[in-house]
């Protein structure tokens, strides 16, 4: 599978969902968000950047709901509101950790999403082995998590999260564990899925440089009260590709990129 | 001189209750002390643990329940033997709803039988009266089941269990003291080591005399100290209750009738112990060819000790 | 070692070592029967009434697997109740506790009233038998992955999902453990219960032989009936342990390496 | 209000609501105090013979508190045998299935042979209650994280540094859970063992209450007991879960987010 | 604290270890590596590079005994192999997991160790603070692990290894989760701690960047059955510094890398 990296970018301007003077305290008083204003757009792919610590999978569990912010609100707009009214959120989540379910098997950990919708094994078939063939891992459906590397495992949970189509995609620092070449090469499958299910991609990461290379927009945190400290906006129409990475503006955007994470590190 | 006395123990198969009297009596009233004795009552309980500490020389006496006990004790080699039985007629009865006119009756009732009564006395009631295994229902001390089930019956002694049936059911119960039909089995009898029979038949000859005294004394005397350490022992027990045990002991003539007037209490006869046995091994409870001899002696008993206590 | 076939002679051998130490204590000391009977006495008394000792066994061991049926339905229906929210087991756990000491013995009879005497055996044996697999089976629904929870959560999986999909494999080890106790349980269970309800005579189980034989001071006989309890308990537990080997093996660390 | 304190209210609350069910079935059925005495008369019963019941139950929570100590000392002192290699686990638990499945009723007797009637009353109660903390035990201390395990070698741990900072601590929360079933167990160890191995009279335990007022068809006072005993079931399970909890909650699912 | 990366390289040229012919098959019949031939030498710092699921972590745990090869052998040397034969091997390991003990709070982690070693909370106090500030972590040390983010924890886990000042550390992939300016930051102080201790240190990484920065040499694996198919060596004595980063050297030996890791991924 080779991506189409020219196709046209499925962004709009529309919002999707806006954070509103957030903020996060933990029972153990470490206040990890505070007054953090941010904004995703409809058909957009946003990346989160930031000091190790600063509350990026805290904002990513805040857009999931998986937790309640302390202070300020989140907005949904659109048609993702009524669909949240409804009760029937689309969203994938790539978890820092593989979080898979020990008991399963590789492909009964990619069924899980579809099996809680209601799709069989049979009927689910085609699309785990596609996801599965995505991650390279065709040859591992039988095998246990134990029996799998770090990588691998990760690459479990991305195939997971990519096997339901999901209308929003949060994934954090999906790539991290693995190696470059892999990477490049998922990085490319992303993008075309991204272009071809036209969806929301929320992408924590820690590489300046995968960041650069497949966001349309970037946001920068500083840490402890974590909250966004610089935005890059990206074309998102240009295409990426080889040419891009090797190309002096990817050069130079990774550069302002990697200046205003060094500014978030040390704020003072 | 009480620093002389004997220190002996006397294990009970129940707790404390009137049907102790006598042993309590004994105490209380210091006959055992006049003998030489410093008796300590060991009271038992549902389960009949006492038994086993006998011939291991937990404790010197033991109070048996009935003869069959005794005869498995020669079964199974166990070095104990009988030297008085309390109790001429076993207290044993079936206990009936006032509608049951006959001891035929009970045939097409409902009976709850402990097990241990299943392996005993009911085997008898099968062999000679016909009943049958199938119409038993375990009975677990507690009559509530026999006072909801109005066609049933069930076992007791004459002494303790009419009396909760008539206190909680509200009705005078039929009684059918099995004594009377058949079961002519000795009760509450002093078992003690074959040994001790041997090397210290005075220590033994002392404890049967006062035991024997004991009971004439709560029989007849004056047993209000005894009863005040029964309850002592036994918090649960009330003064009517106790006085209702008394009254059907005398009814009855559970302790002092038959062989008892001419031989005193405690008696037991070769002739009566052979019956029993007889009976028992045509029911099949026994095993035909059983030394019985070795399960008792006579030779504390039959002497007219206390005779001259009873009312003329 | 751990793996071969030869691991099986270790416990057994572990059980004849007792055995002749069990006999050696007889011998020397010199005991009568009646205090403790020989090993050789038991297996002569086993061997001789093994018509109605395995016949009493068979009885006790098919309550026992009735009690333990009905204690795994029990217990993991109960704790899928709890499970439904913490509220709900912090309101109800006193009660299942109540059941757990309540002494049978002692509500025996008023059982006896209501119910038939094989019934009220058989709710004996449950009411010991059951508590240990609510209990393990309660923590194992409780000890889920806050991680894993949080993704069946964003798949917007129900309820229902969530506890046959989640939150039953995860308690699956514990209540596997809850299990192992409660067989054991479910078979004295099963002897309290003959005991305090049983029927007796003919066609009953192994507590009335125990109750015979200790009435009849028959000794050697009551300990071939303690025997036969002890290698059904062992059967029970070997049994059990190799279902949670089966269940386990590809995936929890207790179960990875053998079959305990 | 998983939080608030009106949570106490709920299992309070709930008890109330059985009693009186309890109290309209009595009444409507119009049932004889022998069957099932109402509430009320229970509570008489209770109040009025409270001297002689308290003191009965302290006798018995005494038991009960001395054997769960020992249960939890042997239970874990077994287990840390057992954990030294599986193969020592294969080869003793039978012998640990033995003691579990061994009808204390049928051996109490035996035990009076040898040992004070206090100390078999303990026995009794201890041998019902150290399995669940045995097994529940060595099923922790054998799911230890792999990974864990490997930090460990790798940094040249002893056997008994191993176990004394790996093993223990992950296999707390399933001792915990065991200790939980202990708990019940010793409770209803101590009243089984009263019964077969307690001396009657003066002084004794709950148990004689129940079988002397069973007796005596005193159903009140029956019940009046079994409610003590109920109470005090569920106060050592309210003991052990605070207990749990503590130990947890700042670290394992099962007590995170509040104490069950 | 700045790393003195001038100083001079610990590196020797004696072999420490040897593996000959390791092979490593998995109950599952997976053959994690076959053929397996390398050296360690005596204080270099060498780097294993491959794609996701060749073996990396597999010879990891073979090199410090937590699993024994199917075949081959694994050869001590010199001094190493005295230790090892007295049961005193100085080994540090950082897991590809974070491998944290969820009942003990940061401190206790790092205390893990030393504690070990029989070296008590007073004592050990001012080695694991070092460890903690190196990390970054000083403000967290009562935390308990599930109170930190994914970086964080291992960052724990780094600073757990380093406590004990091992001889032969082994690193799966520490860095990962770490954004660029801390990963950037501990690498300096990563080969700092090797330039003063004068350690082995065996280290797995996906970034090709990264382990040319901190390698004196570096070993590139393919996948199923894993072996070495590629060897780099970098001048020890080079200075690794920001003037390094940015050098047309150091491009060089990355693109020459990037190279090797693309015929390990498709060597046919
Ligand atoms: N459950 C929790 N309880 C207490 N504190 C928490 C909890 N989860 C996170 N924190 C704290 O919140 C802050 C932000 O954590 P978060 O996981 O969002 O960071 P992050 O940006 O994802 O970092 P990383 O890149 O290392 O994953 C951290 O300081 C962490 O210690
Ligand atoms: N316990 C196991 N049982 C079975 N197979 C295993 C086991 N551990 C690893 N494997 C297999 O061995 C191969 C190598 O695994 P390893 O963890 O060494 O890879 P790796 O190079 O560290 O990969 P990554 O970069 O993804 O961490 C993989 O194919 C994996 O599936
Ligand atoms: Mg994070
Ligand atoms: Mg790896």
């Amino acid at each position: 599978m080779t991506a189409d990296v020219n196709a046209p970018a499925p962004q709009t301007d529309a919002p999707l969902l806006a954070l509103r003077g957030v903020g996060k305290r933990f029972a153990n008083a470490v206040t990890a968000l505070d007054g953090l204003d941010m904004e995703v757009r409809q058909g957009e792919f946003l990346s989160l950047l930031g000091p190790s610590g600063c509350g990026k999978s805290t904002a990513l569990r805040l857009i999931a709901g998986l937790s309640e912010p302390s202070e300020g609100r989140l907005d949904w707009h659109g048609e993702e509101q009524a669909r949240r009214a409804a009760g029937q959120p689309s969203i994938g989540f790539v978890f820092q950790e593989p979080t898979l379910m020990p008991w399963a098997s590789v492909f009964g950990n990619v069924h899980l999403p579809l099996k809680l919708a209601g799709i069989g094994r049979r009927e689910a078939e085609p699309a785990i082995a596609e996801a599965l063939e995505l991650v390279g891992l065709s040859g591992f459906r039988d095998a246990y998590p134990r029996e799998l590397s770090g990588g691998m495992k990760m690459r479990v949970s991305i195939a997971r999260a990519l096997v339901t189509k999901p209308r929003l995609l949060l994934m954090d620092e999906p790539f991290a564990a693995l190696d470059e070449i892999t990477r490049f090469k998922l990085n490319n499958d992303l993008l075309d899925v991204w272009r071809r299910l036209g969806c929301t991609i929320v992408f924590v990461t820690h590489s300046v440089f995968e960041s650069v290379y497949l966001s349309s927009r970037i946001l920068v945190f500083r840490a402890r009260p974590g909250r966004v400290v610089a935005e890059l906006a990206i074309d998102p129409n240009q295409p990426r590709d080889e040419a891009f990475r090797t190309s002096p503006e990817y050069a130079g955007l990774c550069r302002e990129t990697s200046q205003a994470l060094a500014r978030a590190m040390d704020p003072r | 001189p009480a620093a002389a006395a004997d220190k002996v123990t006397f294990g009970t198969n129940w707790v404390a209750q009137a049907e102790h009297g006598g042993f309590y009596q004994a105490v209380v009233d210091g006959t055992y002390a006049k003998y030489g004795l410093n008796v300590t009552i060991l009271p038992g309980g549902p389960q009949a643990n006492n038994r086993l500490l006998l011939p291991v020389g937990k404790i010197d006496f033991y109070m048996g329940a009935n003869m069959l006990q005794a005869f498995s004790s020669v079964v199974e080699g166990i070095p104990t033997e009988i030297v008085a039985a309390l109790f001429q007629k076993d207290p044993q009865v079936l206990i009936a709803h006032p509608d049951v006119e006959t001891f035929e009756q009970l045939k097409t009732r409902t009976l709850f039988i402990s097990k241990e009564g299943l392996a005993s006395y009911y085997q008898w009631l099968v062999a000679d009266y016909g009943f049958s295994e199938n119409q038993v229902k375990p009975y677990t001390f507690n009559a509530a089941p026999f006072l909801v089930d109005k066609n049933s019956a069930m076992q007791g002694y004459v002494t303790s269990e009419p009396y909760a049936v008539e206190q909680q059911g509200g009705f005078v119960p039929k009684l059918f003291l099995l004594a009377d039909y058949g079961f002519d089995t000795y009760a509450t009898t002093i078992e003690t080591r074959t040994e001790l029979v041997k090397q210290n038949p005075d220590l033994v000859q002392r404890f049967v005399d006062a035991s024997i005294i004991g009971w004439y004394n709560y029989l007849y005397g004056d047993n209000t100290k005894a009863n005040a350490l029964i309850k002592q022992d036994n918090p649960e027990m009330t003064d009517a209750m106790i006085a209702f045990s008394i009254a059907k002991m005398k009814e009855y003539g559970i302790v002092d009738s038959g062989d008892t007037t001419t031989l005193g209490i405690g008696a037991m006869t070769d002739a009566r112990i052979k019956s029993f046995y007889d009976k028992m091994v045509q029911a099949k409870v026994l095993k035909p060819g059983i030394e019985i001899a070795r399960s008792y002696t006579t030779q504390f008993v039959n002497k007219g000790v206390g005779k001259e206590l009873a009312p003329k | 070692m751990e793996r071969s076939p030869f691991r099986w002679l270790l416990p057994i051998g572990v059980l004849a070592l007792l055995v002749a130490a069990w006999h050696f204590i007889v011998t020397l000391n010199n005991l009568p029967p009646y205090v403790l009977p020989a090993p050789g006495a038991v297996l002569e008394t086993l061997i001789r009434d093994r018509a109605v000792l395995f016949g009493s066994m068979l009885v006790t061991l098919e309550t026992t697997a009735l009690a333990l049926l009905l204690a795994v339905a029990g217990g993991v229906g109960l704790a899928l109740i709890f499970a439904s929210a913490r509220i709900v087991e912090f309101s109800l756990f006193p009660i299942a506790v109540i059941l757990q000491v309540t002494p049978v013995i002692a509500v025996a009879p008023l059982m006896l009233i209501y119910m038939s005497t094989d019934s009220a055996v058989l709710l004996c044996a449950w009411i010991v038998a059951f508590f240990p697999v609510l209990s393990n089976t309660t923590l194992g629904l409780n000890s889920v992955d806050p991680n894993l929870r949080d993704l069946f959560r964003l798949a917007g999986a129900s309820r229902w999902q969530t506890l046959a999909l989640l939150r039953l494999p995860t308690a699956l080890p514990y209540f596997l453990g809850g299990l192992r106790i409660a067989g054991g349980l479910a078979l004295i269970g099963a002897v309290v219960g003959e005991i305090a309800a049983g029927s007796a005579g003919q066609g009953s189980g192994l507590a009335f032989r125990i109750v015979e034989s200790a009435y009849r001071l028959n000794i050697p006989r009551l300990f071939a009936a303690l025997l036969l309890i002890s290698l059904a308990g062992i059967l029970i537990y070997a049994v059990l342990s190799l279902l949670s080997w089966l269940a386990l093996r590809r995936w929890h660390e207790s179960e990875i390496g053998g079959p305990a």
